[in-house]
């Protein structure tokens, strides 16, 4: 299935949020995901299923003043 | 008042530091962790900025900070139009669970001066949303009032242009600004040496922010102590009744009982 | 270098503390005492007057000032001519056992500033006969360069007229002097706040001495608090290597990664 | 350039004076008319206000203003919002047959510092009805730029509060202004004294506009040409390059030929 | 006053103008003539140097000065000592056939800053022998008192180092200076643009001198002009009585008759 | 006839906005006049005609800053 | 006998410096004494006698800056 | 003659200060001449004589501030 990820188009394997996160090795807890424009609630990652053409962002903290 | 009960107090959470510092622009994480610790920060602004996908070496900011011994403040650094802010602001709560957020709007990249129409916009969408809105604003006493009006639970108006190191450029907007607003005004941006941050304080701010002040240094270790003691003196000073300004002198020795 | 290292050294004599306090204009002994001890000074200036032989009753200031843990800086203040100085400053040894004396030849009664003229004269004499002679001045560089050739163990050019609180008039003067001179630059008189200390110290000054802007605080014990975190501040930040002033904006949290 | 051609040119016209004055507080229209005949301003600012009815007996300001030779700025002093803003130029036009218009939207009573957010929905409105538009803002040039956009025919950012006499309390917002934007930048309000005036011309601001400052004086027509001198003075030492400050000396005699 | 009545006078010398010019450093003689010209001075400033026996192709100065038009004033420039300023003050009053001199006596060639010391021995001196002594000193209250004292027809405080162009540093010495003196006070060297010439001027000073200002300024001619046009503006602005300074605002428009 | 000027109700003779002007003795070129908060160009001064209640604005220029 | 004391004439008892500062009860070791106008050391005191017209000076510390 | 002028040796024709003055093109209205250590006042010039060794200095104004 190939979406949006960062704005960079990806093929993943997983289906959903989740998994995804898992298969880039990305601790669910230090990051917070936007899926098509609307904020997912982490008790949701699991649950949320990915199709294909979706545009999610995946953001974290970053040292700024 | 007893000088050690002096607490600053933010949508009533308790600070016993009044300085509040950055975590950008450091050589390393290790000098990051250290330089926060020595400025004796409780409040510390992050960014919120995309994971990068392909580079998964990177380390991340939160394992090297103590979640349990710092308030993390997100802040919309780069963004520059209300509807931006607002959506990094509900990412940046829903990866810290928290409602706090500096709320920057910016107009150009040259000044990075707010966008104050921009930034009001924001700001009542975010106070609607339940958010605790730290907004960095000019030094407009009368944008710091419609912020405060709006809800915002400080405000945060500009010494100098961010990362400038100028200093507070207008004491008197200022002054103002102290005169007019009713929830606490911190400095953001501009301090580029420990009096800059002691003459916010002795204006009788409630606190400072910054980051390049301190990361930038050479030694930025060494600078984030100096500030943090800095912003200690300017305090104390601030409520100690400072000694009246004059033209001439006034002797501090007795003038009786010289020798003739 | 390493900053707890950094010692101010004057005649030989190390000290750790780069603040100077005078004992005069307090409301009591007691607040005197807790003041010194609270600005954490080494070396504190006292006045030579005579003793009063009708009243008896006054208590004497050395019972009140540890003399293992303070090192006496006897001025010579209220005096109007070198011969007048010069006999102040023996009678000051004697009375003190120590060769330090701070050396204050005075122009007039309402500015307080130095009669460089007398000074010169006056200093010439002392260092000849052994003080460890430390000269209240004028910010001339001149005078400055005149006063460490003929000896002085420190050159102390004044912020501002004593008592006045206007901080330091012209940083230009005092960097000119830093330049000039080699042993140790203490800005004495003008301080009114902690920033004004703050400020002397990141020109590089090597201390600040200072006795109207504590004394005369409505809280003195908490401004002569202030007072010593400042010049630590100060001290360090100098140390530090601040950032470079600049008209325009550099921000402080990365530039990319911002969500679009 | 040949400073004799340095005109000053707002929407197309000329003028060879760079300061403009305002007509109020004189002590009489005599005195009005002396000091606006000293200052040699060209653009006079006017307030418009209801006629009295009941009292017909007050002398008109038009009968002293020969508006031949001054062109007419009506102001909207007084104005909180937008829509009073726009109301009292519509009137302005209509009843001094000009397009010309310093609008001014005020934040608070107390400050008199502009609403911005109100400021550039006026300037909008007023621009797309054809008036030229000179919008008394704050030295915010985030806020001057936007004005600039929307087609204002000058920015007229301000020194300090109006009638404060503090002159230009932030130097280097308003250089930002100058390299931000492309119309005239007029300093209005906060000018005290002559130094102020030609402080802003050096910076390199095309006119000053001031009332209090000359009105205000203890002799208002001497002042008035105080200031025509110090604009004249401020614009030509911009032009003429001054030389670079520097900490040190330079000799102004020749080192050769001292006589040994 | 009347202000047109308004002079400077030195030691029963009326004089018009309150601007005194050097006559070094230009880039032609004609340059020079121009920029004198331009500046309105009366009185002109000139060094002594040794004729150049092997070149006589040189021209003379005193062929491109009108000596009915202007009052020369040679100076001690390059005199490091007493005698060495003396001796030349007595070669220029044989040149010159005048008594006028601007005692300079130097403390070292970096900062060109004055030998106080030395230049009190000096005045003594030449005051004795009936020059009309003009000295340059430090902003110093003390040693101006001294001068006075002794005899010199004005005091020349320095605003900041020669060629500096840093203006005036010390604004308050200078204010105390003009409470003590009574004889003329001539800020002499460190403007360095129009407003410090102003500044100069309406702290009650009685005169500004500079050279460096105008002959190293681009277009020193249109300089010359800015700087008499700037010390008239500060001296009619110090006669006129300023407004005060205050914090905030005070409305230069009527609040009655807002249209509503 | 009744109508408010600045703010104030007056009772008038005259019909037209000139006439009232007039009136009360106020040059037409040096005033401004808005009817029921429309500005009035001054080329209708002389055919407007007042009616009963209306509110009209006559303003003019004073020294200002 | 008579001597000036600080300015003041004084009448006292005593013919040593010593003696005369326990007279007055002044502590030696807190004081520095002139005895006209030469500076005398703190070892003399003992010694050093005291005749009718002596002009001394009785100095100590006091609060100053 | 040898004299030393303004520091250099000379070797000269005239006799008389005025003399070597119009000899060197100097206008002695210009100048200020100083003969061994002493101001020569321009009344002088002319019957001031010059002898071997002398030492002269001759100096006129030049721009200074």
């Amino acid at each position: 299935m190939r979406i949006f990820v960062n704005g960079e188009e990806q093929s993943i394997e997983s289906t959903s949020v989740l998994g995804y996160l898992k298969e880039i090795e990305i601790d669910p807890q230090r990051v917070a995901v936007e899926l098509n424009l609307d904020i997912l609630p982490k008790g949701e990652y699991d649950t949320t299923q990915l199709k294909d053409g979706d545009r999610i962002e995946i953001v974290h903290f970053v040292g700024g003043g | 008042m007893k000088k050690s009960a002096d607490k600053l107090i933010i949508a009533g959470r308790e600070f016993t530091s009044r300085l509040m510092v950055g975590t950008g622009k450091y050589a390393s994480m290790e000098q990051m962790v250290q330089a926060i610790e020595a400025s004796g920060a409780e409040i510390i602004t992050v960014a919120v900025r995309r994971v990068n996908i392909s580079d998964r070496s990177q380390e991340s900011l939160l394992d090297y900070i103590d979640l349990k011994k710092y308030t993390l403040l997100p802040n919309t650094a780069g963004c520059y139009s209300a509807d931006e802010a607002v959506r990094t602001c509900r990412l940046a709560r829903e990866a810290g669970l928290s409602d706090f957020v500096k709320l920057e709007v910016l107009g150009d990249e040259k000044t990075l001066f707010p966008d104050n129409e921009e930034l009001l916009k924001a700001a009542k969408t975010l106070v609607q949303e339940g958010f605790t809105v730290l907004p960095y604003t000019s030094d407009d006493p009368i944008v710091c009032r419609k912020l405060e009006d709006i809800g915002c639970a400080a405000v945060m108006p500009l010494g100098a242009p961010i990362g400038s190191g100028l200093g507070i450029r207008n004491p008197y907007n200022i002054r103002i600004i102290l005169d007019t607003i009713s929830v606490p005004v911190i400095v953001d941006a501009g301090v580029g040496t420990a009096s800059d941050a002691a003459i916010a304080m002795e204006l009788g701010c409630d606190g400072v922010l910054m980051n390049t002040g301190i990361a930038g240094a050479k030694d930025p270790i060494a600078m984030a102590e100096a500030m943090n003691l800095a912003v200690r003196a300017g305090r104390l000073a601030f409520l100690s009744g400072r000694i009246p300004k004059k033209l001439y002198a006034t002797a501090s020795s007795p003038i009786e009982g010289i020798v003739t």
